[in-house]
């Protein structure tokens, strides 16, 4: 077994800032393997918000006196620090949001709503999560454009010969793509299908829920005009997340929510927004929560993305090799170096739900059910898969509990 | 007997093996669908009523699900035949619950709930009984 | 000076719940007078979030593992804390969003959008905050209605008069007020308004943001449809918050924002919503912080909302008693017995900005500004004002440290 | 001194007392007006320039604000006049700081620079002088 990178990351040490590793679920330590649901969360960034509570908190923005100053100071250092995480032009770009799902629906209502219309074709794939998907098909319905898909071959790669017969429908506007698909872990080709969307004239969207925690992200290199993705999938606290667009689109966009921060001035006459990023945020936004998720993207760095990834792939490939060896399990979508540490299978005549209950007795923590992509699922015929999802603190011997667990589910089954 | 062994005992096992009451029925006096959002599992329900219209004198459903789900369905059957559509709209989920007879996390108990929802929701559509707001989350129809 | 009541408030015990009080600013205690800005966070709060982050942390709702059971558990618990506070028939009828701002606008927007048109009249308040004021002359652009406000006297406080020529100018849809204004600490006649409103076919949105954690809020007696709130505004963490409403009204609403969770089923052709409350939570929400959220309404309730009342009405009563006696200072707004503790006043020839500077150098922290009410300024004649604001932990000497501060503003100004 | 003293020097107050440059200016060349969001101050420029149509020979403004951003202002008109337009669109904040010559914090900075901010807007619109990204949100007028 190749321990080497998972050696360079130093996985017990990194542990040891992990407390809910300590806990005992039916008496066993927890093999936490549903991390692209949520990731568990370090004392480093527990601590820091901790300390921003007791020694920096107020509001933000408009407090002359000294705690609101140091909140603006930790708020905007968090903004910062999302700006070089993803390599983004000016932090006057990024706007706080409460997820990936909220960036999402800001582009989808904000940018959509005044630019989309009959004739106009929302291009998303087969592979989207429900967040990438449903806020453009509503959008797409409400303003009369047609809504359009590219489709995936059967181990899960975007079939992109597809985009010639979409572009005769009518004006491609929107491409809406995630950069690593949850269910599968396949990495997509958002840079081509960046290019191809501006020869369209179409705007390029990037949902990096899945990708920002696990690979190096730079917003100019993949040629997009949008990206979103949430603290909670990368050690941050729930409750933040991140949505960058290109200056002269958000400049040009009416916002989204309306009420305090993001007003220049009100009157029962007419309103007018404040400058950039404030224009989006909207009332007191997730202050400590934003200043967490900067300590968690701090945390991250500092570990290293590419050890991460290179720990991440190692894992996914043994957790491959394991699995196929066990009869009766199918693994959906590509081969380990077309994904990330994401795995989706299913056991022959068990139900997902009952795959994952039975894990947990044994302590195993995995994640049942569509995934948030139904018209995935759809198109692999199945209803729901079991998925293990692995980050910088999982294991080899997590899966190897993992491969014990669905031995037993065989057994509890006869299947 | 440990919890697993019970959430996974002989009966529930065998109801899911070997479904009652499983295929549909065509024609059928009242039927719906329902998903359950949590894993996309959907199931199916038709029912037959006796000459008074009223009393259900077959019960079938189709559809996908785990263990609990597709046992506690096959359960259900077994249950609501010979009962009139009102006692079936107002028969409490517990007495479902007790036949089930293992315990249930909250996210389990929705599994095993799904088919008696639809039940009641296929009753409402045509017999006009009525549907607590516990079920009616499964009756609702905005869509885009 | 009367210390009954912040007496039976036992003020010097709680405040050893906050950590920020043994903070220094310019070597001086901190006499934090901007609660209703934002409040501080108690070690009870601080306490359960760390707790649940590393015991019962992972995403809610869907896995069927023991840590997800826990947090989903911890999650809707606070649900029903919620549904408690302000004695909501349902906790269905319970919706998390990120603040007050966001739950007016999901309002708006959702219930806004389709219900609002030309001859439609939406009503707000001449003292609304931004939040229940630019979400609705937003709506009301976008589908035609008229937008109205009600104007208030001198003292602050609605003119009712002013009812029916609004009523005559069309149907009348919605009326949106806050229930204690943040600038004035009025305490708005919101059943009377919902009385009015219901007669006319409309509903009654209530802004509850400034009046929930300062007394008890009861949904069915104000006779309201929606009500809406911070947690950050009553001891729990930035980003959360809460909207109450009818479920009839919200079972007929389409959602606001769209992805995972608050979908029953998606596919290509077609995607219908999940049940209440989760229809309108999308994404994967601020879990903990809903979770720390309960906590904070579980540490207010066991004080008592009577007693943190009368505590706030005897700081509000020695407030206002002391700043008379200041020659320039001018107070707005009406007597101590229509309002909470809340006091706007301006210092003459000094600049609210100033007067705030200066206060911080002596340790004392005011909001000075339009307070996100701009109509409200320009009613009153100015551009900002000065705001002190208090809560169960504000204490009779703090005020005395700011009245000691504004002789010193007066002295630097010459004025 | 006290940082407070330093904050509230002699100078500053004289600005804030007596503005040098208040008023507007009927006719004026160039004109602009902006809103510092967060206290809901104001302020409108008025330039006029010189036979050159380039020389700005005089400067007013009017508007409401603190001390520092009045001060501020008034130091302003002092620093600009005689100036050409391009000259100004180009002054770097931190030239009208240095004038100041106080610490501030980042939102009073925006108090300070709300003048100087307001003027660009002005040149840019009557001479089509560079705006830098820095500037252009006092310039955004997308509204309701
Ligand atoms: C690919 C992808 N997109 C979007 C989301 C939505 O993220 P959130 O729930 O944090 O808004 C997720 C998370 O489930 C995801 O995996
Ligand atoms: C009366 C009132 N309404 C709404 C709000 C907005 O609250 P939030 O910023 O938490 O959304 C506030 C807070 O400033 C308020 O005082």
């Amino acid at each position: 077994m190749a321990v080497s990178s998972a050696k360079a990351l130093e996985v017990e040490r990194l542990r040891a800032d992990f407390a809910v590793f300590d806990e005992l679920v039916n008496g066993k330590p927890v093999a936490y393997l549903d991390s692209a649901s949520s990731t568990q969360k370090p004392r480093q960034v527990l601590d820091a918000m901790r300390e921003f509570y007791e020694h920096s908190y107020a509001n933000v923005h408009r407090g002359v006196y000294t705690l609101a100053e140091r909140a603006t100071e930790g708020y905007e250092g968090a903004r910062e620090k999302v700006r070089a995480y993803i390599n983004a032009p000016s932090n006057r770009e990024v706007i706080f949001t409460r997820s990936a799902t909220e960036a999402l629906n800001l582009i989808a209502y904000s940018w959509g709503l005044e630019n989309l219309g009959a004739g106009d074709v929302v291009v998303i794939t087969e592979l989207e999560h429900h967040a990438n998907f449903v806020p453009w098909q509503f959008i797409a319905k409400k303003t009369g454009a047609q809504f359009a898909h590219i489709p995936i071959d059967d181990a899960g790669e975007l079939q992109l010969d597809a985009l010639d017969e979409i572009a005769a429908r009518g004006n491609v506007k929107v491409v809406a793509n995630n950069l690593v698909s949850n269910t599968l872990g396949t990495i997509n080709p958002v840079e081509k299908l960046a290019v191809w969307a501006h020869e369209h004239g179409a705007i390029m969207v990037v949902d990096a829920a899945q990708a920002a925690p696990h690979r190096h992200i730079d917003v100019q290199a993949l040629g997009c005009d949008f990206l979103a993705f949430s603290s909670h999938k990368v050690c941050g606290p729930s409750g933040a997340g991140a949505l960058w667009g290109r200056r002269e689109l958000l400049d040009a966009m009416q916002p989204f929510n309306f009420g305090g921060e993001m007003i220049r001035s009100v009157s029962l006459e007419r309103t007018s927004w404040n400058e950039l990023p404030y224009k989006f945020e909207a009332g007191t936004p997730a202050i400590a929560e934003a200043y967490g998720f900067g300590v968690a993207l701090d945390y991250v760095s500092e570990i290293g993305l590419d050890a991460i990834e290179a720990h991440e792939h190692e894992l996914v490939v043994h957790a491959m090799e394991q699995l196929a060896e066990i009869p009766g399990v199918r693994i959906f979508g590509p081969p380990a170096d077309r994904r990330t540490g994401i795995v989706s299978f299913e056991v022959a005549n068990v139900h997902p739900h009952d795959v994952a209950q039975i894990l947990n007795w044994e302590g195993v923590a995995v994640r049942a059910g569509h995934h948030c992509t139904q018209p995935l699922m759809t198109r692999l015929g199945v209803a729901a898969t079991t998925r293990a999802s692995f980050y910088l603190y999982s294991t080899h011997e997590e899966i190897d509990r993992l491969v014990a667990g669905l031995l037993k589910v065989k057994e509890t089954f006869g299947a | 007997m440990s919890e697993l062994e019970q959430m996974y005992r002989e009966v529930i096992l065998d109801h899911y093996k070997n479904p009652r009451g499983h295929g549909a029925l065509d024609p059928a006096d009242a039927t719906a669908e329902g998903q359950n959002p949590l894993c996309g599992d959907e199931v199916t329900i038709f029912v037959r009523f006796g000459e008074d219209g009223e009393t259900i004198d077959d019960v079938g459903f189709e559809g996908r699900g785990c263990a609990i789900s597709q046992a506690a369905t096959s359960m259900l059957t077994e249950l609501v035949k010979g009962r009139t559509a009102s006692e079936v709209a107002s028969l409490p989920k517990e007495d479902l619950l007790e036949e089930i007879g293992i315990p249930l996390t909250p996210i389990r108990l929705k599994c095993a709930i799904l088919g008696l929802g639809v039940l009641k929701v296929a009753l409402h559509r045509a017999k006009g009984t009525p549907l607590p707001p516990e079920w009616q989350g499964l009756a609702d129809d905005l869509t885009i």
